[in-house]
């Protein structure tokens, strides 16, 4: 990591995150039990209370790049044992949308995942799993990852091939639609 | 009981990868005496990839649910989903807000009428059934199964804004299933993740996390364990031969859903718990519950309370 | 009336927000007020003696003083007027910094403000009359509440110094939590040593009566006389016969109870003395234990005791004293730990609290000390520590630093190591907190010289692998996961309150806080008095503390105690209510609602009418409000003096 | 609610705010928050009694009536007073006074009854900027001058 330089932090990120979060960073005092328990830790590049650390002081490159805010499983462990009562999860919940909105890469897999799924949402309605998977293998070119669950699934009869639709997909789909136009407006997070 | 009806969700995975909770959940409430009524022309809730891109759009997708169950003229919204209720929960909390409400309402062009309340359908036989209301009507108890009970990151947590059980060692579907004569087992990783939804774009993660849950139930004794979670079920359930080779080691653990075998234990047919539908073969488990009654149970079933 | 106001500056504490001179010219207009000017600082000599000066120059009848709060310095200048030959209730105060300068920005708006106030207190003034105190009797005679270490203290320096002391203490022996300590901090010397004397010494003491295993029952009077009934528990052994020599205990066949002095670790007998130096050392039979008590047939401690001090039939026993003061001495509890499910703690045997592994550590203790597994009796060779266990935690509602738990942890990680040479300790800290003589010292010896690994980062989970505890936690300096296999998990407890302090609290009226600590009456002037006067507080129930700061202040509140009964007479406080016979309809209202029992009915010619016990009256005003006729007024604070405020604000 | 958003919001003109509190556990708090440089709103103006039971329900009125705009009382926490049970006499009398105000053609929501210690001077910065702006969502009182009312008050207080 590049040297610091205190003072230069950028704080429009700071309440920017604050802002969308609700929660407010500088009651952060760097206990590490969010570290301590988080169950992707292994899967990160800095932990979530370096995270946590480095929003305090506006370093929102190396927070926005960061693998780590991708990689959050949003399973609480952090919100839950945090001393001071921060929503955690929801911090880097926000912080994934500003690497979005940024244009920031993040994690691939993950965000292709994730587009593939809300994409089913927006065609059906509900999520297709078996279409979703299908769109999900050919944008990640991960074709033969899972292959050994197929057959399992299958075999369980689980999967339905043809989709569900629902009567009120186009009111799904004009949710969709209204948040794309309104992204540029309204940054799209909590007021 | 009450004879209140509940607007009922049962999420995109019951009707694909977890047919088998969405139907031993009806069964088991119409045998319990609870009314679902199902939210109409249903759209998904976004799940964890909606609340990663956007939280107003996640709220929207679970607003549109909502707005659907006041159809039904219902305020009480229960799904088997911990990852749904989740979504909804957040929804109502957040919309406090008026102008995250507003954004919302804003997206789904239609603003709610009623004041709604999102819980889970484990929270609602626990604190309307009760165990020992349920205890009552168990005909084959399930006496001489030691389980292992998971409840998953999601159901319980953070306390502060789900307000059922405990955030670090729940119990409710120990004692429900206690209740219906099984041996519980004090498993110490109740609420750890288990991966989540990263099955499909990090297999490696989940094999991790995973692993360890079903590791430490085996080295319990477990013979089987308990989820009430479509994910969790996945990911320890179909994923459990990736994991045995990625974690290399040898086990073969049942993941049943409570509501399957709170449906064995009440006596429901095999086609409406579809236990054949579990990737590890559960009848090894199964073989273990003792059919010869202990003495001190009755040999007549409980006596029936109309539903 | 000829009025004086002086507006003070308080260096630039008022004057940089409020434009001073400005009000001392406003209020040079105000109703009566012949002289009015500012001072940089008014409460200093020089400006104490200028307000003398102006008193005799303008034959000044009333002062007003607009600066800090009247809490911080209304008696400093009720001297200063009364040197000047005025009396002290000729006097108010404006409170222009705490209310005005210190919580506003603008000077603007807090100078309209600043006016406005002094207005107030002006129009006040101007009905204000003399007021004199009544001497009362006092009564030579201290109680302390607590035998703990900070108590025991009290004790001692008040009896030393010739005042009679009465020392009530709720369990059947002094010595508080220190007694259940195995060694202190940073000295690595015995507690039991340097303590055990000290509370043979009050044992000894001819001027110190002490009630053990006793409660305060009730607590009425004023300062001086305060009259307070003590509830003797029935012990259903009579302490006059009993000579402690344990027979009893021996035989008793009901030993597999919950041992309270050793926090649950191994068992007592139903009939107990808690340790082997306890004062004073006479047996006690808890009923809830005890098989006699549970209906069945025993008996056998009667049959065996040589004295015949066993009494089944024995019962509370209340007694009543004099005493001129009060100090509160109860210490602290230990917080709450179960709610720390992640920790395991309760559900695994192997969680321990660090009270716990000190009574572990001692060799009185029940294990002989020896450090051992709870749940197998093995000697643990990895054991764990983690600190800020209900402290530093917001989230269960116990925000501060216990203050004493990364010392006691130091101690207990050294000890560790001298006990276990082949053990490993691992403490999971935040910040090491260890101001004092030799602490920090002492946390580095703990490191190095004793090998205690210090990891920076917090325990997120605690849960058995085998006959293990798996511990995961984060080292933040490492910027890393990390995970220990201990034998033993020791959990660094933060404290509260006593559990009974809120009611003892209301008994003395007095304030305490969530946490169950006693208010000091001001946080840095009057760390041991409280509010009430005549009541002091010694050692941990005032905010958590360690044994050597507990002590002082056991002295300190010792030294108040002393002070304030080294005086004959006492002045009482003349802010009493007053009757007006004429208006009196002798409802008895005010009887009613007041809660000291002040107001008592009187005859005058036939007719009933409220009287006033001035001597007890405290100056509430309750019974001001209550009465229909505004009959009853409470002097320097009548119902005229207060809406002349209202009216000097609304209707200038 | 935060607190600074009503701190900002001073720009309003200042409303006449009379506050009476017990000089034990609320004016200790409002000295805590003082010392603590808690910035609050400016527009109260705060009267020191022994106890919230002196408060007798004439001060209210009259302030009312004579034109302020908001009147808050504070004194302790139940269970906490210096006098036993002064809140708690204070507290029954002031919650049927409330319901009274209405009669004397007060909104109720000018009047408001809390509790805080000598140590919640955050505590303190909160009640007092929350009442603020709720008088301020009020507007200025209507003034009553001659208001028969008054004249009875003035005489019964003579």
């Amino acid at each position: 990591m590049e040297h610091v330089q205190l003072g230069r932090g950028d704080t429009d990120f700071i309440r920017a995150v604050e802002t969308e979060s609700g929660q407010k960073v500088s009651r952060c005092y760097q206990c590490g039990n969010c570290t301590a328990g988080c169950p992707m830790s292994f899967t990160y590049d800095f932990t979530v209370s370096r995270i946590m650390r480095l929003i305090q002081l506006g370093q929102k490159n190396t927070v926005l790049s960061s693998k780590a805010v991708w990689m959050c499983a949003s399973c609480e462990s952090c919100s839950t044992r945090c001393p001071n009562h921060i929503e955690v999860a929801r911090i880097l919940d926000v912080c994934r949308h500003m690497s979005r909105r940024a244009g920031f890469g993040g994690a691939r897999n993950v965000r292709l995942f994730a587009d593939a799924f809300l994409q089913s949402v927006r065609w059906h309605g509900q999520s297709h799993e078996l279409g979703l998977m299908a769109v999900y293998k050919l944008l990640s070119m991960r074709l033969f990852d899972d292959l050994t669950l197929a057959p399992d699934m299958l075999l369980k009869n689980k999967l339905p091939f043809k989709p569900h639709r629902i009567k009120g997909r186009d009111e799904v789909a004009g949710i969709f639609r209204r948040y794309a136009q309104g992204r540029g407006l309204h940054g799209g997070g909590k007021k | 009981m009450s004879a209140k009806t509940y607007a009922y969700y049962s999420g995109c995975s019951g009707s694909g990868t977890s047919k088998e909770y969405d139907l031993s959940t009806r069964a088991l409430c119409a045998a319990l005496g609870i009314t679902l009524a199902d939210v109409p022309d249903w759209s998904c809730c976004g799940s964890t990839p909606a609340h990663m891109v956007d939280h107003a759009l996640s709220a929207a997708l679970s607003a549109r649910n909502l707005a659907q169950s006041e159809q039904l003229g219902l305020d009480d919204f229960v799904t088997p989903c911990p990852s749904c209720l989740k979504n909804t929960h957040n929804a109502i909390e957040q919309m406090r807000d008026p102008g995250f409400r507003k954004e919302v309402d804003r997206l789904t062009m239609r603003p709610l009428a009623r004041k709604h309340r999102a819980f889970s359908v484990l929270q609602l036989i626990y604190e309307e059934v009760t165990p020992e209301g349920l205890a009552l009507k168990i005909k084959k108890p399930l006496h001489g199964l030691k389980l292992a009970a998971y409840y998953g990151c999601l159901l319980t947590r953070p306390g502060r804004s789900m307000r059922f059980d405990d955030e670090e060692n729940p119990v409710s579907m120990d004692r429900l299933l206690e209740a219906a004569g099984a041996g519980m087992l004090p498993f110490p990783l109740k609420v750890e993740c288990c991966g989540g939804s990263f099955g499909i774009p990090r297999g490696d993660v989940v094999a991790r996390l995973s692993g360890r849950i079903l590791e430490l139930a085996c080295s319990m004794g477990a013979d089987a364990l308990v989820v009430a979670c479509p994910l969790c079920q996945m990911n320890l359930d179909l994923r459990q031969k990736q994991i045995r080779s990625a974690v290399r080691l040898n086990f073969h653990l049942p993941v049943f859903y409570y509501t399957q075998l709170l449906g064995l234990a009440l006596g429901l047919p095999e086609d409406q718990i579809l236990l054949d539908k579990l990737v590890t073969d559960p009848k090894p488990a199964l073989a273990k519950i003792e059919i010869i009654r202990p003495p001190d149970v009755p040999a007549q079933p409980a006596k029936e309370v109309p539903a | 009336m000829k009025i004086g106001v002086f507006i003070c500056h308080c260096g630039s504490n008022i004057a940089a927000t409020v434009d001073v001179k400005k009000v001392a010219e406003t209020a040079g207009r105000m109703a009566e007020v012949v002289y009015a000017t500012d001072a940089m600082y008014a409460c200093s000599e020089p400006g104490q003696q200028a307000i003398e000066e102006a008193v005799k120059k303008y034959a000044l009848s009333g002062v007003v003083v607009a600066s800090c709060s009247p809490r911080m310095h209304e008696a400093t200048f009720r001297r200063t007027v009364e040197r000047a030959g005025l009396n002290r209730y000729m006097f108010e105060m404006a409170n222009i910094r705490e209310h005005v300068s210190w919580i506003g920005r603008d000077q603007g708006p807090n100078t309209v403000k600043a006016i406005e106030l002094v207005r107030m207190a002006v129009e006040k003034l101007r009905l204000n009359r003399a007021l004199i105190p009544r001497k009362l009797p006092a009564t030579r005679r201290a109680l302390v509440i607590g035998g703990g270490v900070a108590g025991i203290q009290a004790s001692l320096d008040c009896a030393e110094a010739g005042l009679e002391v009465v020392l009530v203490e709720r369990e059947p022996s002094i010595g508080g939590k220190m007694s259940k300590l195995d060694k202190t901090f940073p000295t690595v010397d015995c507690s039991s040593c340097i303590l055990g004397p000290r509370m043979v010494d009050v044992a000894q003491h001819e001027r110190i009566t002490l009630y053990a295993y006793s409660e305060i029952e009730s607590v009425s009077g004023y300062v001086g006389n305060f009259e307070v009934v003590i509830r003797k528990k029935a012990a259903y052994v009579d302490w006059d016969k009993c000579t402690g020599c344990g027979l009893c205990i021996e035989k008793c066949p009901s030993k597999k109870n919950f041992d309270r002095f050793n926090e649950g670790l191994g068992s007592a007998a139903a009939i107990n003395i808690p340790f082997p130096q306890a004062i004073p050392k006479k047996a006690v039979i808890r009923a809830e234990d005890c098989r006699q008590f549970q209906g069945k047939k025993c008996g056998i401690c009667a049959k065996f005791c040589p004295t015949g001090a066993i009494n089944h039939e024995q019962q509370d026993e209340l007694v009543t004293i004099q005493v001129g003061a009060i100090v509160a001495a109860t210490g602290y509890d230990l917080a709450d730990w179960t709610v720390y499910g992640e920790y395991g703690a309760g559900r695994y045997a192997d969680v321990i609290t660090s009270l716990q592994y000190e009574r572990m550590l001692s060799a009185s203790g029940p294990f002989g000390g020896h450090i051992k597994r709870p749940s197998n009796g093995e000697e643990p060779k990895s054991v764990v520590f983690i600190q800020c266990v209900a402290s530093r935690d917001p989230s269960i509602g116990r925000p501060y630093c216990s203050g004493f738990c990364c010392m006691y942890t130091a101690k207990q990680a050294i000890m560790t190591r001298d006990h276990i040479p082949d053990s490993q300790s691992y403490v999971f800290y935040m910040d090491i907190r260890s101001p004092g003589k030799g602490y920090d010292e002492f946390t580095r010896r703990a490191q190095e010289e004793y090998g205690a690994q210090y990891v920076r980062g917090r325990v997120s989970q605690v849960y058995p692998r085998g006959n293990k505890l798996v511990v995961r936690g984060a080292d933040t300096l490492l910027g890393s996961q990390v995970e220990v296999e201990a034998d033993l998990v020791v959990l660094a407890v933060g404290g509260e309150g006593s559990r009974e302090a809120a009611g003892l609290a209301e008994k003395l009226r007095i304030s305490y806080d969530s946490f169950g600590f006693f208010l000091e009456g001001h946080p840095k002037l009057k760390p041991v008095e409280t509010n009430t006067a005549g009541v002091f507080l010694a050692g941990s129930c005032q905010g958590l503390k360690d044994i050597p700061f507990s002590v002082s202040q056991g002295s300190a509140a010792a030294a108040k105690t002393l002070a304030l009964l080294s005086r004959d007479m006492l002045e009482s406080d003349p802010q009493t209510a007053q009757v007006d016979i004429k208006r009196c309809i002798g409802c008895g209202k005010c009887i009613q609602v007041c809660p000291f029992q002040a107001i008592r009915e009187a005859d005058l010619r036939g007719q009933s009418k409220a009287e006033v016990l001035e001597a007890v009256c405290q100056g509430c005003g309750l019974c001001n409000a209550t009465c229909p006729q505004g009959a009853i007024q409470l002097s320097h604070f009548t119902d005229n003096q207060v809406l002349a405020e209202v009216e000097a604000l609304l209707c200038p | 609610m935060s607190v600074s958003s009503t701190v900002s919001g001073a720009a309003a003109p200042e409303l006449r705010i009379v506050g009476f509190l017990c000089n034990w556990c609320s004016y200790g708090g409002a000295d805590t928050a003082g010392v603590g440089r808690f910035i609050q709103p400016t527009d109260l103006r705060i009267i020191r009694l022994p106890c919230s039971g002196r408060t007798n329900p004439l001060f209210i009125a009259k302030a009312l009536l004579q034109g302020a705009d908001g009147v808050l009382v504070s004194g302790c926490h139940p269970r906490d007073c210096h006098y036993a049970e002064g809140n708690f006499y204070a507290r029954r009398r002031l919650e049927v006074f409330k319901q009274l105000l209405p009669v004397l053609g007060v909104d109720p929501r000018r009047f408001e009854y809390t509790w805080v210690s000598a140590s919640e001077g955050q505590r303190w910065q909160m009640v007092v900027s929350k009442f603020t702006e709720q008088i301020h969502s009020l507007g200025p009182a209507r003034r009553l001058p001659g208001a028969p009312e008054l004249e009875w008050l003035r005489e019964s207080a003579g």
